[in-house]
């Protein structure tokens, strides 16, 4: 089985150690990846409210390199990636038109027959069967798993889990010897896009997602969302300035889990 | 087609059927139905490209039915046409045996009708490729055309009713053409009159037709009639996709509807 | 062709057009008198043969009209109509014959106005159209084929 | 030889203004086969109906075409007139001139040429009538009430005392549906049981009621008047004339921790059990999945301590064969439950409950008493938050519809919360308040008002547990959408009102149509609200579409005045313009050929099988045959049939087929 890769710009960056670890997992696994050649942005966040054609041209033509180079499934770690392509695929599917003007604008055939998968499909389709096998330490820890917003939404589009309460994530932390607490934060705002422009209120809303994990005795916080990873851990001073407290509960990456 | 022979003839001995019905070679060679009752008569079963006519069309006639239980040389035509048959109710699945033939020509292993409607439903149902030309060509042409081109064509037909003879789907024991009161269809045979015929062919086989071209090979005069029930095929597929023929429960597409059906030239 | 008055045939339900058309009536609203109506209790009724012998008794157009859809008295047969006339359209544009010539129409028994727009607007295009000249010679020249036969 | 009459009417001046009356009725006085031909001012009038039975008489008519206005309008008036002169009723036509010619055109030579044509048609057609006779349908004069709900006490009460024998269907082991769950009922307060109880006793004692509980409708075949229906009486396990309804078998039964429905699961119920203190009748029912005989084979314990020895372990369930003549369907609606709504986290925090089971702990004979008691630790909330249209009107749930009582019953839940916890809190979110109805909305405003009900507009997101509480994060659109934050000990939904599970298999038993929520479909949704698209089976209450108390009731009235006009005669009359399938002589039986592709196009499955048999019961063919009962006579079975073996009276091809030729040739 060969996968094809979309890392987006976040793994190559910021989510270095994410990136690292989903490479880790696969060759763990024995699971072989090819980076989608010649890959270019999905667009988020900022295109789909400038220009819908730019929105789904960068994603199409994305997809369309995939196809070209016949890999059926995309594995796309990055949350608002997945959504970007998932999307992308979607108003493609139902339109015809949009979807041979857009064909013109990438210039390359786009059929939308590959399959994307995020990350913790991934997991449950790939890793899960083969867990019992490979695995070496069981990760025992009282967990809250935040899926944040894009994993889940849009539902009708997505198609995937549930936009209230959704559970993958805490089926698959359950396989791995986790425990996840009930977390009524699982997918509330961590302030997103405001990352650079305004900290504090990124401050304010991820400050409340880690203090109902704390309170509820969570050990660590699990994402599978490069955004999410760096509001809750990268701006960890500021959210800890903020609320004046002192904050120090891990936030890992679920492939970092199972590599644990 | 050894393997043929000897099922047919397994069959006939242990008493499964009845009848066999296949095709065999005449005396000069021309490929024609065979009804082999006597297993030591299986010899003469055979199967090659040329046959190609819808045997199923002897499944629903008395004749052959009083022999008891069939045992059919089935091509995917006739395993459709089969299909259509128990879906309309004249013909049960306990009272046939089929000998199913791959598009290779190789005998089928079809022990019942989900296995067939496996083999059935992974077949490509549309139009053979052979009249999909012809199809298009005529799709391409202007109306005018189009009428002047069936009233040439139907100006030739003789009201001989072999296309409504050879069609499995035309088991009616009366057909409108035989209704007089009123008289739907006129008794001679004249442009106007063959086309009503042929429009009422046609739009009775509207999601009945499966494809099999029988009523164009049995034509004498060579009206290509099977274009019309064959177009329908197609729309048939375009507006409610299906095919005829598929599984042994079927809804005919005439005598069902779906309320959101799409249509765009009801104001 | 400008005296030309084209002959045409309505075939309509009972309970929605027909209806509709008895209010046109009542509501005083004019409409072209070369329509005709002939009234079946449903579309589901109407069988597309007698659309062909309108054509061959010498109609130069037709208007098939009944319930809105979900509106059949019957519940459902304007529905099996519908699926009729899909097929029956594909059929005769496949054959070359002129659809324009047929108006299919949804008209509810509170439409009355929506009926004199339909047929107003039917004699107007048929009146562009002409008599049906290709089918009636067709139809003609089959009579004298079957005098010549005898 | 045809002799036709043609009546051409004026219509005062509505149609002679633009058509030429006089060379009308001449020149169809001219055509062949037209015996008489006049003209009149009014026909529909005395004079001019004497004028058309006089002629029938005199000139020995075989058809009338009456050529005025619309059929729609007079052609029962002209049918009649025709039979008291001695013609077949159905041997009268009408010809439009009226609103299909002298209203819509000009006055000029071609609207006359155009009434002229209008009536030859209609004198074609005529001449091919053919007589016919009413059809006669018996009725069997039994009813039966499926569902023992309000709805179908009602219904069965007002039947049984209109003189007419009522079979009673219900589930469950008793009588009294959701009702008899309630506290107390909206907008007045009184108690539901109070109310109740003694229509329960009425049904089980009326003598015209037979009650069959613990039973489901197993088929229904047949037709209005005529149904056949079969009844499966489940087994109770019991000896119902032996038992005296003592009680004892429940109080020893060592089973006890089965969640009871009737509690809504916040009870336990043994195994052997009466359903509730005021059940009809009041008499046990061993419920068989949790019974440790059954189970494990050993205990019989009721069976021992029976005074009566009215235990039968081994009752078979008993299938009862029964003919009725009209249904009235009951069945209710059930809430949607857990699981449904895991953003409010029902199914998950045991202090999040469902309207009904508010219900019952408000209930004086519930599991608290009476007392508001959070289930998770029997402690009274001090903060309560109910949540209205939970599910309802939200189309991501699948449910666009509004629920309709929500409304209502949740300012009564607020009310009765506030009455019975004076120091508490009641908070209400809301979409928008439906509170249509006689006194609902000042029901509603007392709530507000009186009772100090914080209401606040708008939706919440979430619900969830934090050191014990229940916080509701939600939102107030009349505060220019300020989030809003509760921290309640107990939280109540007013979850979507459902239709009842098993309504879709009913449904297709009875032949009814149903909506894309599984509820009942009425015949017409303003005017025929009562009826279904069956003849003879009617809805009435909440298996329709959620309804309160009061809908229910009426609605079960007027199915239960169908039902008693249908039986007030003794049989059922019909006009006779159905389809019907040709009959030749043997061998062939029918040009039919048993495709039995017109089955699926009937709306009313009006279409049976013929079997025509050899002496020795060998089937030779097997044919469509009409049920004159069932047929309403819409002919797309005609227009179907392949092989014209199918024809309509009234529109029958020879009919139609001389219309079309009429209407386009003058001869």
């Amino acid at each position: 089985m060969k996968f094809g890769i979309y890392p987006g710009c976040s793994l190559t960056g910021s989510a270095r150690d994410y990136n690292e670890s989903v490479f880790a997992l696969a060759e763990a696994f024995e699971l072989e990846f090819t980076q989608i050649p010649d890959w270019n942005c999905c667009g988020a966040t900022a295109a789909h409210n400038l220009n819908k054609e730019l929105s789904l041209a960068l994603p199409a033509r994305i997809l369309a390199l995939a196809e070209k180079n016949g890999l059926d499934e995309i594995i796309v770690p990055c949350a608002a990636c997945y959504s970007r392509l998932v999307v992308t695929q979607h108003e493609l599917k139902k339109d015809p038109e949009l979807k041979n003007r857009i064909s013109e604008v990438i210039e390359m055939d786009y059929k939308g027959t590959s399959r994307i998968l995020n990350v913790i499909e991934w997991i449950d389709k790939y890793i899960i069967p083969q867990l019992d096998a490979k695995i070496v330490n069981q990760f025992r820890y009282k967990v809250a798993c935040y899926y944040g917003c894009l994993l889940v939404r849009p539902n009708k589009v997505l198609n995937y889990d549930r936009a209230e309460d959704p559970q993958t994530m805490d089926i698959v932390m359950t396989k791995l010897g986790a425990t996840p607490i009930d977390y009524p934060y699982k997918t509330e705002c961590c302030g997103a896009g405001f990352s650079i422009s305004r900290t504090d209120i990124v401050s304010k809303l991820s400050g409340k997602i880690i203090e109902d994990a704390e309170h509820r005795g969570a050990d660590a916080i699990i994402v599978a969302c490069p955004m999410c990873h760096s509001n809750l851990d990268m701006r960890r001073p500021d959210i800890n300035k903020y609320w004046k407290t002192e904050y120090n509960i891990p936030v890992i990456f679920v492939t970092q889990a199972i590599g644990q | 087609m050894d393997n043929l022979v000897k099922r047919a003839k397994e069959l006939l001995e242990n008493k499964t059927v009845q009848v066999v019905i296949g095709y065999e070679a005449g005396p000069t060679g021309v490929i024609r139905p065979a009804f082999i009752t006597d297993p030591e008569k299986a010899g003469k079963l055979i199967y090659n490209d040329k046959c190609d006519q819808n045997l199923a069309v002897y499944l629903t006639k008395k004749e052959v039915k009083n022999f008891g239980k069939m045992a059919i040389v089935a091509t995917l035509p006739v395993m459709r046409s089969i299909m259509m048959l128990i879906s309309e109710q004249q013909l049960f699945a306990e009272s046939i045996v089929v000998l199913g033939i791959s598009a290779d020509g190789n005998l089928l292993d079809i022990a019942d009708i989900n296995i067939m409607q496996g083999y059935i439903e992974k077949s490509d149902l549309s139009n053979p490729e052979k009249y999909k030309a012809l199809l298009a060509e005529l799709n391409k042409l202007n109306p005018e055309e189009k009428f002047a081109y069936w009233q040439k064509e139907l100006s030739k037909c003789i009201k001989c009713y072999a296309c409504r003879q050879a069609c499995p789907m035309c088991y009616c024991t009366r057909c409108t053409v035989e209704v007089n009161q009123p008289q739907w269809i006129p008794v001679q045979a004249n442009t106007h009159g063959n086309m009503e015929w042929h429009i009422l062919r046609a739009m009775h086989l509207a999601g009945r037709c499966i494809s099999c071209g029988e009523c164009g090979r049995a034509c004498p005069v060579g009206i290509p009639c099977h274009l019309l029930t064959m177009q329908l095929t197609d729309q048939v597929y375009t507006y409610f996709k299906v095919y005829a023929g598929t599984s042994d429960k079927m809804n005919s597409v005439l005598s069902t509807f779906e309320p959101n059906d799409k249509e765009s030239f009801i104001i | 062709m400008s005296d030309f008055e084209p002959k045409v045939v309505a075939f309509v339900c009972n309970w929605c057009t027909y209806a509709g058309a008895d209010l046109t009536g009542t509501s005083r609203i004019k409409y072209a008198s070369n329509v005709k109506i002939i009234r079946f209790p449903c579309t589901g009724r109407i069988d597309f043969m007698l659309l062909l012998k309108a054509f061959a008794n010498g109609a130069d157009g037709i208007i098939v009209s009944g319930c809105h859809p979900n509106d059949c008295h019957y519940t459902s047969g304007n529905f099996h109509a519908k699926r009729r006339w899909i097929m029956f359209k594909e059929l005769m544009d496949f054959m070359g014959i002129d659809m324009n010539r047929i108006t299919f129409s949804w008209v509810s028994a509170a439409e009355g106005a929506k009926w004199a727009d339909v047929v107003n607007a039917t004699v107007t295009r048929i009146r562009e159209l002409g008599p049906y000249v290709s089918y009636k010679e067709m139809v003609d020249k089959s009579v004298e084929e079957e005098v010549k036969n005898g | 030889m045809a002799r036709i009459g043609v009546f051409v009417c004026h219509c005062g001046e509505n149609i002679s203004a633009t058509v030429d009356c006089g060379k009308v009725a001449d020149t169809i006085g001219k055509l062949k086969h037209v015996a008489y031909s006049t003209e009149y001012k009014y026909m529909c009038s005395d004079p001019g109906q004497t004028l058309i039975k006089d002629a029938i008489r005199e000139h020995k008519l075989t058809g009338v075409v009456v050529s005025a206005c619309s059929p729609r309008m007079h052609e029962p008036t002209f049918r009649k007139a025709c039979a008291e002169g001695g013609l077949n009723p159905f041997l009268c036509e009408m010809a439009n001139l009226r609103e299909h010619c002298s209203w819509v055109h000009e006055k000029n030579e071609l609207t006359t040429e155009k009434a002229i044509d209008i009536i030859r048609t209609q004198v074609e057609k005529v001449k091919l009538n053919s007589a016919l006779q009413p059809i006669r349908v018996p009725v069997t004069k039994t009813s039966m009430v499926i569902g023992g709900g309000i709805a179908g006490i009602q219904a069965a009460l007002d039947i049984a005392n209109c003189g007419h024998k009522v079979v009673m269907v219900e589930r469950s082991p008793s009588i009294g549906g959701h009702m008899s769950q309630l506290s107390e009922t909206f907008p007045t307060l009184d108690c539901s049981q109070c109310i109740l109880t003694p229509r329960m006793v009425e049904v089980a004692q009326h003598p015209n009621i037979t009650l069959y509980t613990y039973a489901e409708v197993e088929s229904v075949e047949g037709f209005i008047g005529n149904f056949k229906v079969k009844i499966r009486k489940k087994a109770k396990s019991l000896d119902e004339k032996a038992c005296t309804g003592c009680g004892l078998c429940t109080t020893k039964c060592p089973q006890k921790k089965i969640p009871n429905e009737f509690e809504q699961g916040m009870g336990m119920r043994p195994a052997i059990y009466v359903p509730f203190p005021q059940a009809v009748p009041n008499r046990p029912v061993i419920d068989k999945e949790h019974c440790t005989y059954y189970i494990k084979g050993k205990c019989k314990v009721c069976e021992i301590v029976c005074p009566t020895k009215a235990i039968r372990f081994d009752q078979p369930d008993e299938i009862l064969d029964l003919e009725i003549g009209a249904i009235v369907v009951s069945t209710g609606f059930d809430i949607k439950h857990a699981d449904f709504f895991p953003e409010y986290g029902y199914g998950k925090y045991k202090d999040v409950i469902d309207g009904l089971q508010f219900e019952r702990l408000a209930s004086a004979s519930g599991p608290t008493a009476g007392a508001i008691l959070r289930p998770s630790d029997g402690q009274v909330p001090k903060n309560i938050v109910f949540i209205a249209c939970a599910g309802s009107r939200d189309p991501a749930k699948g449910i666009a519809y509004c629920s309709k009582i929500c409304c209502m019953y949740t300012a009564k839940h607020a009310m009765l919360y506030k009455h019975k916890v004076h120091e508490g809190n009641a908070h209400v979110f809301y979409m928008d308040i439906r509170s249509g109805g006689k006194n609902y909305d000042e029901f509603v405003r007392r709530a507000i008002e009186e009772d100090y009900v914080n209401y606040i507009r708008g939706r919440v997101s979430t619900v969830y547990e934090r050191d014990g509480k229940l916080i509701v994060k939600g939102v107030d659109t009349l505060l220019g959408a300020q989030p809003v934050e509760i921290v309640a000990d107990m939280v109540v939904l007013a979850t979507a009102g459902v239709a009842n599970p098993g309504a879709e298999e009913l449904a297709q038993k009875l032949h009814v149509s149903y909506d894309s929520h599984k509820f009942f479909a009425e015949a017409h949704p303003k005017l025929k609200p009562v009826e279904t698209n069956t003849a003879g089976i009617f809805l009435a209450g909440a298996c329709q579409n959620p309804k309160d108390i009061p809908d229910s009731v009426s609605q079960a009235s007027g199915a239960a005045v169908k039902v008693a006009a249908l039986f007030s005669q003794n049989g059922l009359t019909r006009e006779p313009l159905v389809a019907f399938v040709n009959r030749t002589a043997p061998p062939m039986y029918s040009t039919c050929v048993g495709c039995f592709l017109c089955q699926s196009v009937c709306p009313y499955q009006a279409i049976e099988r013929e079997d025509f048999k050899t002496r020795d019961g060998k089937i030779i063919k097997t044919v469509a045959k009409i049920n004159e009962g069932l047929c309403q006579g819409c002919g797309t079975c005609v227009a179907l049939c392949r092989s014209k073996s199918i024809d309509l009276y009234g529109y029958s091809n020879n009919q139609v087929y001389a219309e079309v030729v009429a209407l386009l040739n003058e001869f």
